[in-house]
């Protein structure tokens, strides 16, 4: 909110001349406590990497976290942070940043504190579209209460929860995210450090909430999950990285290309006489319909004729944040009736006195 | 502003009830409002409460969809809205059904004729033939049948309006009949009405002619024997205004806030009765105050615990229903040890219950309601215009122990107005904030969350403060550092500090005085919440027939006042009424005395004050 | 569940022979408590016109609502129903048809109860996708609670919370459907009796979770919220009455046809020389991307060039219901290891014994 | 199954505590449920109790990693897994530094020498040059270093195992040792690694040859003067089964749902320590048992509350965050008047508190944890296998009086065992349904969903009944016909009814007895729920020391069984132990002896007899 209606807020920034840091001045005397082998690993050594490139004062970020191996983040990050309760980080979040539109907030969750039981207060914060920066770790798993199926579990996936495989079909969080009107979604995975460093930049850099899908191996209770997409052998023929302005290419020798036959993801083969790049699909970050398409590419990977499935940010508009909005309100309200006068208020407009 | 026309001799009497009763449409809370300022101006006391039918709107005419509004008024101290009334208005065969029974025998009835004909009779439920104003089952009261729809046309005629909008000035003939009968000034309605019709001239003066047309049917019909006068209440000279529990609560939300030098954050979901609250703050953006609506209320406290993070003081509120699901989150404020003020308006459970009906049925559960031991600060608002030092406290109380406090109303007090002799912002007391850390709150160039000073409170190291970046969270933590541990006498450690913390609050309420009554006796009346109007008459209507009762009233319920247990025990008897199965009763018991004896109501309804003088004195006797 | 399952919950079909049965008998001795002219007056007309034309026994129908003035609408059927609280209609449903599949289950809910506080459980319900028919009271506002504003509420609409008007965006329902994988999307209104009644049938017919988006005037609250599309004067040019395999035409005289450039609807004017019907967009419920392109003609009808509002069947796709999948899971575990014996239970597979 | 192995002679003794440690990745839970069953096949009665680190897995050979399991056995009736333990075996440095203190002076310490290398040393946080194994700080123990390690590898060679395969088998050796020294068979052991690894025989056949290295090594290695026998215990004969809290709990429900021949819903959402028993239930579905994994647990309880309605058992389940997000559901359930079985397995709060720690501070929260007055029964489980008897109980009550019933559990009896001498499902008691609606159930042509019986207990027409269509709900009903009702006396009806019904549940429980001692005298000990077995034992140890006090457990809280004022009325003394800050306490001072004394304990670790004996000698002295 304004300096105007509370400049004690802002002192922190204001007693503190821009400091510079360096990944290591991100780091707790706390022992990382995640299981060895955990993708967790990789993506807080990222953060950790990216978060001093753009250039916010440390003292001003926040990392709020629900419940979950994931969600024990914060405890890792020597910023300001809060490990809340499960599902409500993000509800946490769009409070903390609609009061102090000043600092850098971060949203830790994983796969069943976003999109089972924080569901509802995810779809609210697209909707609502704060400048929040969520790293959602999917791992297609509870991992810590060890191994029930989560809302993004595939189907047939035994779990202890699930004995004779899911029935349920699993969200699509990229389609969720665009449904709720999401301003920004991107897809990255642990194992791909460089892309995922330039999705969190993406992410910080978007103004409105950005979601960060991370695809994240819980190497205890499922996986291998997502091999498919980080092992060398089928990485290429698996993964389409997309760019903007750039046509959807892929492959061992990028040597496959995507067309859109109507609304209809076709593979072609660059290699094959009669097919060029020029009538390829050419990404465009800021096309609904298209991050629709997109995001459907998602099928079983292990289904013939399968398409590879899209890392790199699916879609980005400009929309007004919410704090911005809720504030410009706020200090219109003092412009076109000044300060409010607590003794005008209590008093109202109709007194009488009693001698 | 002052009364235009001169007083005639009226029959001087020292207090009356009138309650106003007609269909959700016939503007029966707009009149009961204005007859209420125009009482406050003519300087008598007065309590009053709106009878609301269930939420949804039932069709015209029916049972349902009656309204009512009720006033009691005096030339001495008024401290709730009357048992029954002197004078009942109804506007048609459905308010006189519903209403009669609080009417006292031989009281006034002023009937609107039209509201009785053969279509409201019927969807009344009342027989044709049955018409109350005819067959003489009103004989004993004193019955006016006045043709109020024909009496208001032709005054209005000429203003070229239809009949629908001319009959939409019914309200205001029987105001201006009421105001004669009990010789109210009728100027500030007039200018009222100017201001809420300046946009249209023609509604503005056919509301203006068909007031006076009431006033004036009044003074020429003859039809009464006689009108009332009531000399102005002997009560502490000052400046006064009426208000409502809830919007007393909310500017007492906004004084605290803005005498702390923060942003008032109000994070909610709507729900009867506490909305008001969150549409009173709306309008007050002016005033540093944040209002979210939130997508349910598990989002709406855990917005309030991220404002309170981040330095605003954070507040939510509810009601039954949406404060169960805010339990988890109050367990991490608690945990979290951040400021945050949780209102609770109560309302008839459990579940949905009867929403627009009071009770005070969710003390144990802002005890009890959470898993573990989890103890919050409880301060209870005792009547509407208390909401606004209770919440001011409650907010006080939150911030300087850095813990969250549950402010409990109730429908009753919510919904319900009194003059209030309004404080200056000057006179409020101060709030000293825990969130200016620095170097002296290093341990050897670190700072440590969970460091406390001699009360336990913790300090307030917001965001944006260079070097004093800290992890908080829900899981136990080591005290000073905040550092999860998992060991076992550290958990022991804190659950007590938890525990005295809250204890150690009992020094900022100080000492508890009784309300009346002497020190030390035979009969105590122990009241806490929104039922202190109605014990506190009582007890001086018992004290004045020469029975020896003393009334205390808790305002702070968790922890108790220091001195609780001296004064239980100056006493033979305690009697606890509450609009509920006796749940002060139990922590009473438990604690203090396990004789107490219970007066327990639970019927969506205040005690009237007889309910209370005629059990003590049954106990006395 | 399977009869084998379980007999005795179908005593009452068994007991009764197919018993047919009017409107008439589907109303109860309750009088029914909205505001004269709501809106809800109609749906409840049309729902009672519709349901004795399905061939359902009265019996196994139950309607499970939530809180709000719509959810008060199980008093006014004489079915079975729960009037539940507020948001958990979806949720309470979900384990009743799970249980019961023999049931005929519907859900009514409004836009707080279904979107705000039930949002989570209306997301997983799409996933699950249990054969329920969902009755979405669309009137953009609190009705019940006196006039604040709604997740569907417009942006800028001032209510009893919003006096300054409202700052967020509001849900796309139909988009929001698409995104959480939702197999049956409708829209109609409650001032067009035939359409709805129509629709109410449709989604009665799905099998699977069926979402019907009702326009709803609330006359207290937020009069007219809909009037442009149910107005003689501007209904034509506002309203797009879908019909599978059809050309999307509106317009007074029928005049106005809609192609797509690419992804953009564009309308054309029929009765111009050189445009004709061929090259029309057809409606094909089945084609997700169109029914992600109709979700998003739903632009400020007030703004210049505006696109009329869809109304009918959005989209619908095959998708097995959840209480199928689970009871067959149920069944085929039965088949494999036989109905479960509860010593065998208790015994376990490690006993001994103290003489 | 026999031991094939004969026992050596060896030092009688009549008990003994073991408690095995290593860090998580070392099998140590694998080898204390198999060192149980070998000692539950020797007929020792037995009580265990694994230790599990916090929910995230730590570093290999750090403190926070560190995995243990504790078993009591005896030759006579076992209760507890036992204080301290007489024989310590630890992986590693991390293990012994953790577990140390737990261990009796002069105790045995077994130590895998490998597990205490300069890197477990660091990893422990412990000086290169401290290695407590050669530092003789454990001097007055009876240490055992032995190289594990090398030695399993030794006996595995030859399967052409790599080191890290051939290393997992050091807990066999471990096993084997310690079977030796307590004269366990061996059996059954082998066969349960024949069958584990039934598809890999490499794996098979190292296992068991560590498993037998470990036996001979104790046999041949000469280290230890001696071994131990224990009898078998003279407990009651019949055919026994080990059961841990969960699983019992899990078949309960599926007994209770298969005797009602009904459909078992069990709704639910994952959290520790209560996702054992959807685990378990999600195996047995041709029970006709249905589990819902839901999006959180509001949609859990109202899944299950959907399927009640449709004439299905339902039932919930969870722990202290996930139980306050059920509180709203929990309201309507009781408004309902439906059948729902609410399980509640304790972990140490507030907030997210320590969710692998136990505790049973959510006692008031299952009495007042909802708005409005809302009564519900309550039962606690006792012991690991009486929770299949509570549940049962729980199930058959909910089922019989139409109401949700809440279950407490606990960490403590959840994850411990003992050994089980199970029913026949013949010996179950009879479930009588409502659902059995007919025309006599008709007033004059109609249903009416809330006529009640003499107990005050509703019908359960089930949808399917033709005839019988009902609108059921949350908000005030009318009695009988169940409509919408803002009535006042009968809200007040309609409360004192709910209350009643939970009361006439007295007769359904009967009267209770004491666990042990005089039925009057000085001192009793009111125990409830996971307290039990500790409780008692302390009680037998009192009484031979020839202390007079005597034993109360309670299984039934809500109500409480009718003839508990009796009983507290025979006693000088009430001492309440309670892993809590004083729940029971406060309902027992409110409503029967305002003088009981606490005893509490809050460190998320259950009460050790000793703790108990100790504070009833000094309150008797
Ligand atoms: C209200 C509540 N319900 C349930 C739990 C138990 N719980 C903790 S984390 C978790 C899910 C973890 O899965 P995810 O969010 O995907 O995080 P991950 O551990 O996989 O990183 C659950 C069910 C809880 N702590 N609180
Ligand atoms: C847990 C809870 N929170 C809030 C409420 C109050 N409440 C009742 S209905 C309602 C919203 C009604 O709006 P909608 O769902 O759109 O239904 P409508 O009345 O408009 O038909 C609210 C906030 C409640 N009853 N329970
Ligand atoms: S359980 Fe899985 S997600 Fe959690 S820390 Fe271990 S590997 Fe990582
Ligand atoms: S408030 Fe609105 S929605 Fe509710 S009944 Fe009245 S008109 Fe209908
Ligand atoms: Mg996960
Ligand atoms: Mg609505």
């Amino acid at each position: 909110m304004s300096d105007l209606l509370n400049p004690d807020t802002l002192s922190g920034v204001l007693e503190n001349p821009a400091s510079s840091f360096t990944s290591k001045d991100l780091v707790t005397d706390q022992d990382v406590r995640w299981c060895p082998g955990c993708g967790d690993y990789s993506i807080l050594k990222q953060v950790q990497t990216v978060i001093p490139q753009l250039n916010i004062l440390k003292e001003n970020i926040v990392f709020v976290s629900g419940i979950g191996c994931s969600s024990r983040f914060p405890y890792y990050m020597d910023t300001y942070g809060i490990h809340s309760i499960h599902g409500r980080a993000t509800a946490i979040a769009t409070g903390l940043k609609t009061s102090r539109p000043d600092l850098s907030v971060w949203v830790v969750t994983g796969d069943g504190d976003a999109l089972s039981i924080g569901g509802n207060h995810f779809i609210h914060l697209l909707r609502r579209n704060p400048d929040l920066n969520v790293l959602l770790f999917n791992n297609q798993i509870y991992g810590l209460t060890k191994g029930q199926y989560s809302p993004t579990s595939l189907e047939g996936q035994v779990t202890k929860s699930s004995p004779l495989g899911v029935v349920e079909s699993p969200f699509n969080p990229a389609a969720l995210c665009l449904g709720a009107d999401s301003s920004f979604f991107a897809r990255s995975m642990d194992r791909d450090p460089k892309h995922l460093q330039e999705m969190i930049k993406r992410s910080a850099e978007h103004s409105g909430t950005s979601i960060l899908e991370i695809y994240q191996n819980c190497n205890v209770f499922n996986d291998g999950a997502f091999f498919i997409f980080t092992d060398k052998e089928t990485k290429p023929m698996e993964t389409l990285f997309l760019e903007q302005g750039k046509p959807l290419i892929f492959g061992e020798s990028r040597n496959k290309g995507i067309r859109l036959e109507g609304f209809t993801p076709v593979v072609t083969d660059l290699n094959a006489a009669e097919s060029s790049q020029d009538d390829l699909w050419i990404h465009d970050e800021r096309d609904y319909v298209k991050a629709t398409i997109l995001s459907r590419m998602f099928d079983n990977n292990y289904m013939e004729g399968h398409l590879p499935r899209p890392f790199g940010v699916f879609y980005q508009k400009d929309r007004p944040t919410y704090e911005n909005s809720v504030n410009l309100q706020l200090e219109e309200s003092v412009t076109s009736k000044g300060r409010g006068k607590i003794d005008d208020l209590i008093r109202g407009n109709q007194v009488w006195e009693v001698k | 502003m002052e009364n235009s026309i001169s007083p005639k001799e009226g029959k001087i009497i020292d207090q009356a009830v009138i309650r106003f009763a007609g269909d959700s449409g016939d503007g029966i809370q707009l009149i009961g409002s204005e007859f209420t300022n125009a009482t406050a101006i003519s300087q008598n006391d007065l309590g009053t409460f709106p009878d609301f039918p269930a939420e949804i709107r039932a069709p015209v005419g029916t049972l349902a969809g009656v309204s009512g509004f009720q006033i009691q008024f005096g030339s001495h101290e008024i401290y709730t809205p009357g048992d029954n009334c002197d004078t009942l208005v109804v506007m048609n065969a459905a308010a006189l059904k519903k209403n009669l029974s609080t009417l006292k025998s031989g009281g006034i009835i002023i009937a609107n004729e039209e509201g009785f004909d053969a279509k409201n009779l019927r969807l009344a439920g009342i027989e044709a033939g049955d018409n109350p104003l005819k067959n003489g089952s009103l004989d004993n009261y004193e019955l006016h049948t006045v043709n109020v729809s024909k009496i208001t046309r032709e005054a209005v005629s000429g203003l070229g309006l239809g009949t629908k909008e001319a009959d939409r000035c019914k309200n205001m003939f029987v105001l201006g009949l009421l105001y004669w009968l009990y010789d109210r000034p009728i100027i500030p309605t007039e200018n009222f009405i100017q201001k809420k019709f300046a946009k249209n001239a023609d509604i503005a003066s056919a509301n203006i002619r068909a007031l006076y047309a009431g006033y004036n049917y009044g003074e020429t019909a003859e039809a009464f024997n006689g009108r009332f006068e009531i000399k102005p209440a002997s009560i502490p000279p000052g400046v006064y205004r009426n208000i409502t529990g809830n919007i007393a609560l909310a500017y007492g939300l906004i004084a605290a806030a803005d005498k702390a030098g923060l942003q008032l954050f109000y994070g909610t979901y709507p729900i009867t009765p506490a909305s008001d609250i969150l549409h009173e703050l709306s309008k007050h953006k002016n005033f540093n105050v944040l209002t979210f609506q939130a997508e349910d209320e598990i989002a709406a406290i855990s917005s309030a615990i991220g404002a309170s993070y981040g330095g605003a003081l954070g507040v939510t509120g509810s009601s039954g229903p949406g404060i169960d699901l805010k339990t988890e989150a109050m367990g991490l404020a608690m945990m979290l040890e951040l400021p945050l003020v949780i209102v609770n308006v109560q309302r008839a459970g459990p579940s949905t219950g009867m929403p627009t009906k009071t009770e005070q049925a969710d003390l144990l559960q802002a005890f009890f309601g959470r898993h573990g031991e989890s103890p919050i600060p409880i301060v209870a608002a005792q009547s509407p215009s208390d909401c606004f030092f209770a919440a001011y406290e409650a907010a006080k109380a939150a911030l300087e122990f850095m813990t969250p406090v549950i402010l409990l109303s109730d429908g009753f007090i919510a919904n319900g107005s009194e003059p209030w002799k309004f404080p200056q912002s000057a006179e409020l007391s101060d709030i000293t904030l825990r969130n200016n850390v620095g170097s002296r709150d290093m341990i050897n160039g670190k700072y440590y969350p969970y460091q406390r000073d001699e009360r336990l409170v913790r300090k307030w190291a917001l965001p944006g403060k260079a070097g004093f970046q800290n992890r908080i969270g829900g899981i136990e933590k080591e005290d000073v550092t905040g550092n999860i541990s998992y060991d076992a006498l550290n958990h022991q450690h804190m659950t007590n500090i938890r525990k005295q913390k809250v204890e150690n609050i009992a020094a900022f309420i100080g000492e508890i005085q009784l309300d009346n009554g002497k020190s030390e006796g035979d009969i105590l009346l122990l009241s806490w919440g929104g039922t202190y109007g109605t014990v506190k008459t009582a007890v001086i209507e018992l004290i004045n027939e020469g029975i020896e009762v003393s009334h205390l009233h808790l305002r702070w319920i968790n922890p108790f006042p220091s001195n609780l247990r001296d004064i239980l025990s100056s006493f033979s008897k305690i009697i606890i009424p509450e609009i509920n199965m006796g749940q002060l009763a139990l922590l009473i018991k438990a604690q203090f005395r396990s004789d107490a004896i219970q007066l327990n109501k639970v019927q969506g309804l205040p005690f009237t004050v007889k309910e209370i003088t005629d059990f003590v004195r049954l106990i006395e006797s």
